[in-house]
């Protein structure tokens, strides 16, 4: 083997293996802002004066080879390689008087000031982390001393909460809230309850005060509110077809009946 | 012939900054420091005892001092601004209801027993309701009753009618004036601890409607 | 002649006792103490702005220092004696490379909304970030912008600046020239539609201008 086809060699190796190390860190790199500000570090000049033309093909350039390596990018690096496809072009391509919008210069003005703007802020983060810290280079008390809170509460009352007071105490046996006496009636659920149990056991027509609970029919009230609730509920039944019901006359008894499943 | 204390003599910092780090440390070490342990902080050569020295005459008279403590040392707040190290907050708050009712039934029904303030409230009364009236110095116990078990009476004192602006307590308005001053028109929803300022007539006027019969 | 001064000198305790009063309280504490807070612990007529301006000649050059943070005060060991705290040092939870920029991005461009972060990072900003920086009290919520969807800005905390040793956030390093070479700015870029949710009114009038066709 030539030397000078050695060197040639190892040159080609180390491009390459700066290349795919660019490449295998992908995911090193905060988005594509941050590669670029790295592809930039390449072009070893101020930040001011870098190209962007350049870098927009360095940048393409990595796309391709990431591509080419079957490296899956995430979508905002996708994203910046199609906009600086666009830059390049604008920035290759003699200006279009007709067109509006911002020129290919300003762009890439634009994007300079970006990179700038990130690159001082990573030194200015890396400045700041510089810094003498807290608990770290210097240092806050050690034996701290509790500042004690001596509470002390005064209590307030005025006449007028005094007299309010008292009123709300002497009226207070005038005043009832709104409650149902619900010891005394019963509910047309609970009827219903009791019925669909019931209903099954009648075959034929059976006079709907024989439904009634015992021991409901004594006190006028509860028999009023047990009948009631007894009759809705046989009005719910047979609206769900479960009974059939039949008044022979006004006033006469209601009567009821289970009713038998037709078939077909 | 001293060769060797000469090296070290050099090494160590001047007096001055020995009595630096002697104070830093003091100040950031969260445990009293004992001499060996400043030894064993400070470079080699230096010696703590003697800037310790310095710097307690330098603290002498100021608003911390450095004291010692056991064997070993620290920096302490001056005995005489330890009051520094209090804050009193004073906070106004509003009398509980309860404090209030039962305060009111005293007002009203004085000389009276705990068991006449709870058949009118209708709930019991806690003793902490009864010795925090005490403690205002708004009540004060009264004569016994002479029923049976003699139980302690309760009255309201000077401190009371002075807070409230009364001459005594037979001028506190009566119930039929209270009416006439809309204060028992305000009917507040059982439960609901609000007072006059919240509640709404009309609303009050519909309610009661509803159980005019 | 200055007979109704006399009378509040004469309440006020002299200078340089306030001076001791001060100190101990700013040794008792590990946190920053506000003038506000000193004229609230000190007696009736004090001057604590005076008596700090004192106390910070006095611990000048000395083991520790007092020192300013935003708008309170604090004693913290010289930064030259760190070395002998080695036993002192707290290990903080080691900050990722994106929470230290997110944190040099609030401080130098606060108030500053999560879009402007991101605007200049070219990344999206991880929730658990700005988490991690608020739980640590480096930054917290600043003033909604008063731009369409009113968003939310970060500011640096009082903590920060503790942590970091600075007076304010003025004397962040370098900030001056980062401004003048217009690197604190929020430009929009060219020909887009400015984004309400990024923009600073007063900002961009002057920005705008620049893209102006």
């Amino acid at each position: 083997m030539q030397p000078d086809e050695f060197e040639e060699d190892t040159d080609r190796i180390s491009a390459r293996v700066a290349a795919e190390a660019l490449i295998v860190d992908v995911g090193a790199f905060e988005g594509p802002l941050d590669l670029l500000l790295t592809l930039s570090r390449t072009q070893k000049v101020d930040l001011r004066q870098i190209s962007i033309l350049a870098l927009a093909q360095q940048y393409l350039a990595f796309v391709e080879q990431a591509k080419a390596l079957r490296l899956e990018l995430a979508a905002d690096y996708l994203v910046m390689a199609a906009w600086l496809a666009f830059l390049k072009s604008r920035l290759l391509l003699p200006p279009d008087p007709r067109e509006a919008g911002p020129s290919g210069e300003e762009l890439a003005a634009h994007l300079a000031f970006q990179l700038e703007r990130l690159a001082a802020m990573r030194e200015a983060a890396a400045k700041l982390m510089a810094r003498d810290q807290l608990s770290r280079d210097f240092f806050a008390r050690g034996i701290t001393e509790d500042v004690q809170r001596v509470r002390r509460i005064s209590y307030t009352a005025t006449l007028l909460d005094l007299m309010q007071g008292y009123a709300r105490i002497r009226t207070r046996d005038d005043f009832r809230p709104f409650v149902l006496d619900r010891q005394h009636v019963m509910t047309m659920e609970q009827a219903l309850e009791r019925m669909r149990h019931l209903i099954g056991f009648a075959g034929d027509w059976t006079d709907i005060s024989s439904y009634l609970p015992d021991g409901w029919d004594a006190d006028p009230q509860r028999r009023r509110s047990t009948t009631a609730a007894t009759f809705a509920a046989s009005l719910e039944l047979a609206k769900e077809g479960k009974i059939e019901i039949r008044q022979g006359d006004t006033f006469a008894p209601i009567q009821i009946r289970k009713k038998e499943p037709r078939n077909g | 012939m001293a060769k060797p204390q000469n090296d070290s003599l050099f090494d160590a910092p001047p007096m001055g900054e020995q009595e630096r780090m002697v104070e830093a440390i003091l100040f950031a070490t969260a445990d009293p420091v004992t001499v060996q342990d400043l030894i064993g902080r400070m470079p080699h050569g230096c010696d703590p005892a003697e800037a310790l020295a310095y710097l307690r005459k330098r603290y002498e008279g100021r608003g911390v001092n450095v004291v010692r403590i056991g064997d070993a040392w620290a920096i302490r707040t001056a005995p005489d601004l330890g009051f520094l190290m209090q804050k009193e907050i004073v906070e106004t708050r509003k009398l509980s209801r309860a404090a209030i009712e039962t305060l009111a039934i005293v007002a009203y029904h004085q000389p009276v027993t705990r068991a006449e303030i709870e058949e009118i409230r209708g709930v019991s009364v806690s003793r902490g309701t009864i010795d925090q009236l005490i403690e205002m110095e708004w009540i004060r116990f009264g004569r016994r009753k002479m029923t049976p078990g003699r139980p302690v009476t309760f009255v309201v004192t000077q401190g009371f009618l002075d807070h409230f602006g009364l001459e005594n307590a037979r001028d506190l308005p009566g119930l039929k004036e209270l009416r006439g001053a809309g204060l028992l028109e305000n009917r507040p929803p059982p439960g609901t601890v609000p007072l006059g300022e919240t509640e709404d007539d009309s609303a009050d006027a519909g309610q009661s409607e509803l159980f005019e019969d």
